[in-house]
């Protein structure tokens, strides 16, 4: 395959851009979406490309503009609204949830509701308290959605394109930092990523470091800083959350018999329970020392860079969760 | 109240198409009659939201539609899913929670949708359907065949932010979405006019930009040419409008709560003088579309049917357990 | 102190009716809470006694009084908004969670939230999918919100009025099927009941059951059951999420070396996760098996009863759970 | 754009109060200028979204407010919190992230408050804040004492839905609450009139029964003698009312973004010809209000406060990372 190195950002824009040339149903909606090619570029040229019938600028109604989109996806097309922020999911949470998660359920299988919705996550931007929440954990407590997660712009890509083509409601989480600062290789070639696959991102046998999202980058770097102590980490993203690739988690703990869970959504009553419940579960005759979770820190995100910082889980916190639980061995 | 309409003595529609609308209405009454008594039995589970005393707003506006149209509907939906083609066997089904009812038993009394008629569901969400009727319209809209979509709620809807974040959007891209408001004077047991500021939703409508009229929602042609009106203009690209229709339920807001706690009885009586069934067989008696004897034979019809829907759904089964997890995703 | 049996709907409105003779700041705001007595009677009689000052029929416009609720709050009243189904907590979630919550944060402490937010939860009246959720854990994963989610009339008496005296925040869960149904010993007199105190509902050495809102009481029958099998099941009530008691879940946990988690919440990313983590990771060495976590199945609510109640965590799913614990003790 | 008013030769309010709003106003531009140089410096985290040319309308309505009156704001915050009263010196730490911001460093740019000048938060969602506002006119109504609310929020915010939940209850209940839009043209990137059905919001509020009206808001006059008259009327238990006033931001939507790309030359020019600081100062020097050597005065006071703020703040600790979890609950 041959590649190319594209952002994150770069990496959505190219999954939209090809599968709103394959698919007529296809369309794109928010705020600044259009002319202007979105606040974070990720829409940048499909205006120009597909129309302002496909690419749509909406009001400021998150509400209204997401209900229709349900509506839309219900009578047969595949809406793709962005939530600019991901802190704004509170506006629309009922037509997400009380309407396109529930539709085809309380039809008894009547409708599809195609529906994806992008949403940015992620602080450490000094945006404060209503610009840098994560909340991934919320939509993944919601039976008819799918949930996805990605940390590199190959996963993105791949991932976003199984989106476009699936007939439920999937809620799509962009981490904001990654757009610009995260590059990786993509091929040119078309693919796509199916979801409920884990994918390892190092391989290791001492500890598995399970993270989601942009937590894979600090993760990967604590992994490679471990390796020069000699402790051989394997870095595991599951990608999705909904559908959660449960066998490939729990594999890996029953063969290094720990786990670190890294998440930057709050860690309370959040991603990082989930998975360390599941996998104490999964894992229980392996587990030589308890399952480390580092979620952020349970506070309204402040603005101040290191008050923020010190809520987001990093590379040192990561270091020392894999010494309390090889430094704690109880087995 | 407001001043009742004197009919033209033009029919807008030919006979056959007003018997229909006519048998429509009567199959809400009867259907609610039956479900109340259905409930009464504890032959069904949970609560049912009867609209008989509304026929004619459904009816009125269904009649200006076509099958390829769609509607939204809220809980207290029956009427509007009979006026669109809903069939009352997998209706009674559904309410009496079978797998032979129309969402196999998984939606319920508020929730029945026959998406192949283009009803997109009953909702439970008071406004909730008002983004899917949007987006409806925005699927039209982008097919170009001219048809429309049609948004049912009840004016406790009216507060809900949800109506004007998807009107002005309407209005901006000139959506064929028609508002229709019954107006029952209550929502649950408080009073209208203790809940609404202002003149009401056609001022605020007309503020949103769109075309908006107020009709005796009981009057089942007054209704329908507005609405036939407004459907028209939305089919030819003219946008969005709303229609508001002033009825009342004759029951209480739900089966098992007579109503009449915080209404008094010559509100009621009032209202039940100008009941919409009459007032319409009438004017069909009148104008000689049908016959007294029609009008028996209708009602038997219906009535039997009804009572067969009943017997049918009490033999069917519920769901299968093992189906509870299924159509959760496609 | 003198006793009486009062149901859960009669010991909230007592609460209220206490409360709002106690603090004039307080009032209560929601949908049909004033002349109609509130649709499941829990505030009935106090506009007759307060007025329609301070028990207040709103519009049908939850995200509105809720909005304008939190902002009486910052200026020195004491709200009690009403969400009449939980499942609207979706349409007020950015007053609830972008704005109650964080208020007093993103101020650097100028500001108390004092509102109390009653929400009920639970299933298992045929009410469909948009009437029978249960959104505590939501709630849970929201610094700056406590949440309480009582079980028996007495919990829920001076669990409410703690609420109705706390400084911050508080959304607190009301199971609906108990409204009526449950009935308990409320004194006469006055008192209160702190935040943060797990219940013991039963004592018992052989594994611990760990139950929220009305699941209380199934766990109680299947206890009852269990020690008619010679099995002796401890049952514990968290009583508030936030602040969580771990340390009494922990400790009892540690004691019997086996947990079951009884929730009606979905169990997919919701409380059982939570409530397992916590204790996996506190009761480590003291665990024979795995966690059992049994919340609701993850599909949007079914109407028809058989279906709606194989949703649900009941009698015999517990000691179902319990067996598979002790069959499968390890150590 | 509107037309602009011409002044009476009588002005509204005595020779000191009119020298204040022009402090005020002159303060606001030279605080955003100060922001924009701070940003550009790397000497704040965040981003910083400006108000210069925008003055009028903050400082024309705050004219008519009491000390215990409060406000609710946006993200576009600062001229507000200036007008009500805030002080340079805490708003510039607060920008800068340090713990001698009004907020500890918490809040940050978007999030500025002073509780104890009626300065309930800027806010970060939009529409945000106007929930906030209607609690604090309930408050307000309650306590009896004439005090009034005030809601600022921008043309984007017409379109959420909790304004149209709010006014309804506004209104019902006659809560003394002024929304106060200001539209500057544009919602981020987007024409104002792309985005907004119909005559906008003037006409919508009066369909929800408020008293509204139109005026330049580049006319701090015009501005106070609209805000005052509501506002009195609100104390006096009038009810709620909306004054939307016309305005243009002369930077980007945030700093680094020039806000030229979907703004024309001419739209820009035509707006900078129009600006509220120089048209307020010809009135005040044509009514002998004030001297020209008063305002270089002025001009020169205020810079030096702003630079003095800055260099306090710079100097100014960060929070300190212990403090991370204090504040979340009381
Ligand atoms: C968002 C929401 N809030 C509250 C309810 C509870 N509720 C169900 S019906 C109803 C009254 C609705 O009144 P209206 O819209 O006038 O319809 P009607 O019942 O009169 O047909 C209420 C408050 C709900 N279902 N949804
Ligand atoms: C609910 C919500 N949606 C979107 C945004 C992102 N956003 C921030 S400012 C803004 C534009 C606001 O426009 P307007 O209300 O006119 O205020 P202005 O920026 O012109 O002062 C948008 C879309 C937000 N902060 N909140
Ligand atoms: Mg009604
Ligand atoms: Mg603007």
């Amino acid at each position: 395959m041959s590649m190319r190195e594209l952002t994150f950002a770069q990496a959505i824009r190219e999954a939209l851009d090809e599968e709103l040339a394959r698919d007529e149903r296809i369309f794109v909606l928010g705020e600044d979406v259009g002319a202007w090619g979105g606040v974070f570029r990720c829409t940048e040229g499909l205006f120009q490309k597909y129309g302002a019938e496909r690419i749509i600028d909406t009001p400021l109604s998150e509400e209204g503009y997401i209900g229709l989109a349900v509506g839309a996806a219900m009578t047969g097309m595949h809406p793709v609204p962005e939530l600019m922020f991901g802190d704004f999911i509170t506006l629309a949470m009922d037509q997400i949830v009380n309407q396109a998660a529930k539709m085809r359920y309380m039809t008894g299988g009547q409708v599809q509701v195609p529906i994806t919705i992008r949403v940015t996550m992620g602080g450490g931007r000094s945006s404060g308290g209503q610009h840098s929440q994560s909340w991934h954990a919320w939509m993944a407590h919601v039976p008819g959605l799918k949930v996805v997660v990605p940390s590199t712009p190959y996963d993105a890509k791949g991932l976003l394109k199984t989106a476009l083509r699936e007939p439920n409601p999937v809620v799509f989480f962009e981490d904001k930092v990654m757009y610009s600062k995260i590059k990786g290789p993509v091929p040119e070639e078309e693919y796509t990523i199916p979801f409920g696959k884990a994918d390892v991102k190092r391989e290791g046998k001492d500890v598995s470091l399970i993270a989601i999202s942009r937590m894979v980058h600090p993760t990967l770097a604590a992994a490679e800083k471990l390796a020069a102590e000699g402790i051989s980490a394997e870095v595991i993203d599951p990608r999705t959350l909904t559908p959660l690739d449960e066998e490939t988690l729990i594999k890996s703990v029953a063969k290094t018999g720990g786990a670190v869970i890294i998440d930057e959504g709050y860690n309370h009553f959040g991603t990082t329970a989930e998975l360390a419940a599941t996998i104490a579960y999964g894992a229980f005759d392996f587990l030589d020392a308890p399952i480390e979770r580092l979620g952020a820190m349970d506070v309204p995100i402040p603005f101040s860079p290191q008050l923020e910082f010190a809520t987001i889980p990093d590379e040192a916190a990561i270091i020392l969760a894999v010494h309390r639980i090889l430094d704690g061995r109880r087995r | 109240m407001p001043a009742r309409k004197t009919q033209t003595a033009i029919l807008p529609l030919p006979p056959d198409e007003l018997r229909e609308l006519y048998r429509k209405m009567l199959t809400i009454r009867i259907f609610e009659e039956t479900v109340f008594d259905v409930y009464r039995k504890g032959l069904m589970p949970g609560l049912a939201h009867l609209s008989d005393g509304q026929e004619a707003t459904p009816v009125g506006v269904c009649a200006a539609l076509r099958l390829d149209d769609t509607i939204t509907s809220t809980h207290r939906g029956h009427g509007h899913i009979i006026a669109k083609g809903g069939q009352v066997e997998p209706m009674m089904a559904e309410v009496m929670g079978k797998v032979t009812g129309y969402c196999r038993g998984k939606g319920g009394e508020m929730h029945i949708a026959d998406v192949s008629l283009g009803i997109l569901g009953a909702n439970g969400i008071v406004g909730g359907g008002i983004g899917i009727a949007a987006g409806s319209a925005f699927t039209a809209k982008r097919e170009g065949k001219g048809r429309v979509s049609v948004a049912f709620f009840g004016d406790g809807a009216i507060n809900q932010g949800i109506l004007y974040e998807t009107a002005n959007i309407a209005v901006l891209w000139k959506l064929p979405l028609i508002y229709v408001c019954e107006n029952n004077q209550y929502t649950e047991f408080t009073n209208y006019h203790k809940l609404t500021s202002g003149e009401g939703l056609v001022a605020r409508a007309k503020a949103m930009g769109m075309n908006a009229l107020e009709v005796d929602g009981n009057d089942v042609l007054a209704v329908y040419q507005a609405a036939h009106e407004m459907v028209e203009a939305a089919r030819k690209g003219k946008g969005p409008a709303t229609l508001v229709c002033q009825t009342f339920r004759y029951g209480g807001h739900h089966v098992g709560e007579p109503g009449t706690a915080y209404r008094s009885k010559e509100e009621i009586t009032e209202w039940k003088a100008r009941d919409p069934i009459p007032a319409f067989e009438k004017i069909l008696l009148n104008h000689k579309v049908i016959a007294p004897s029609d009008i028996e034979t209708m009602h038997d019809q219906i009535h039997t049917q009804l009572q067969e829907a009943v017997a049918t759904a009490q033999e069917a089964p519920f769901p299968e357990v093992k189906e509870v997890g299924e159509h959760v995703y496609a």
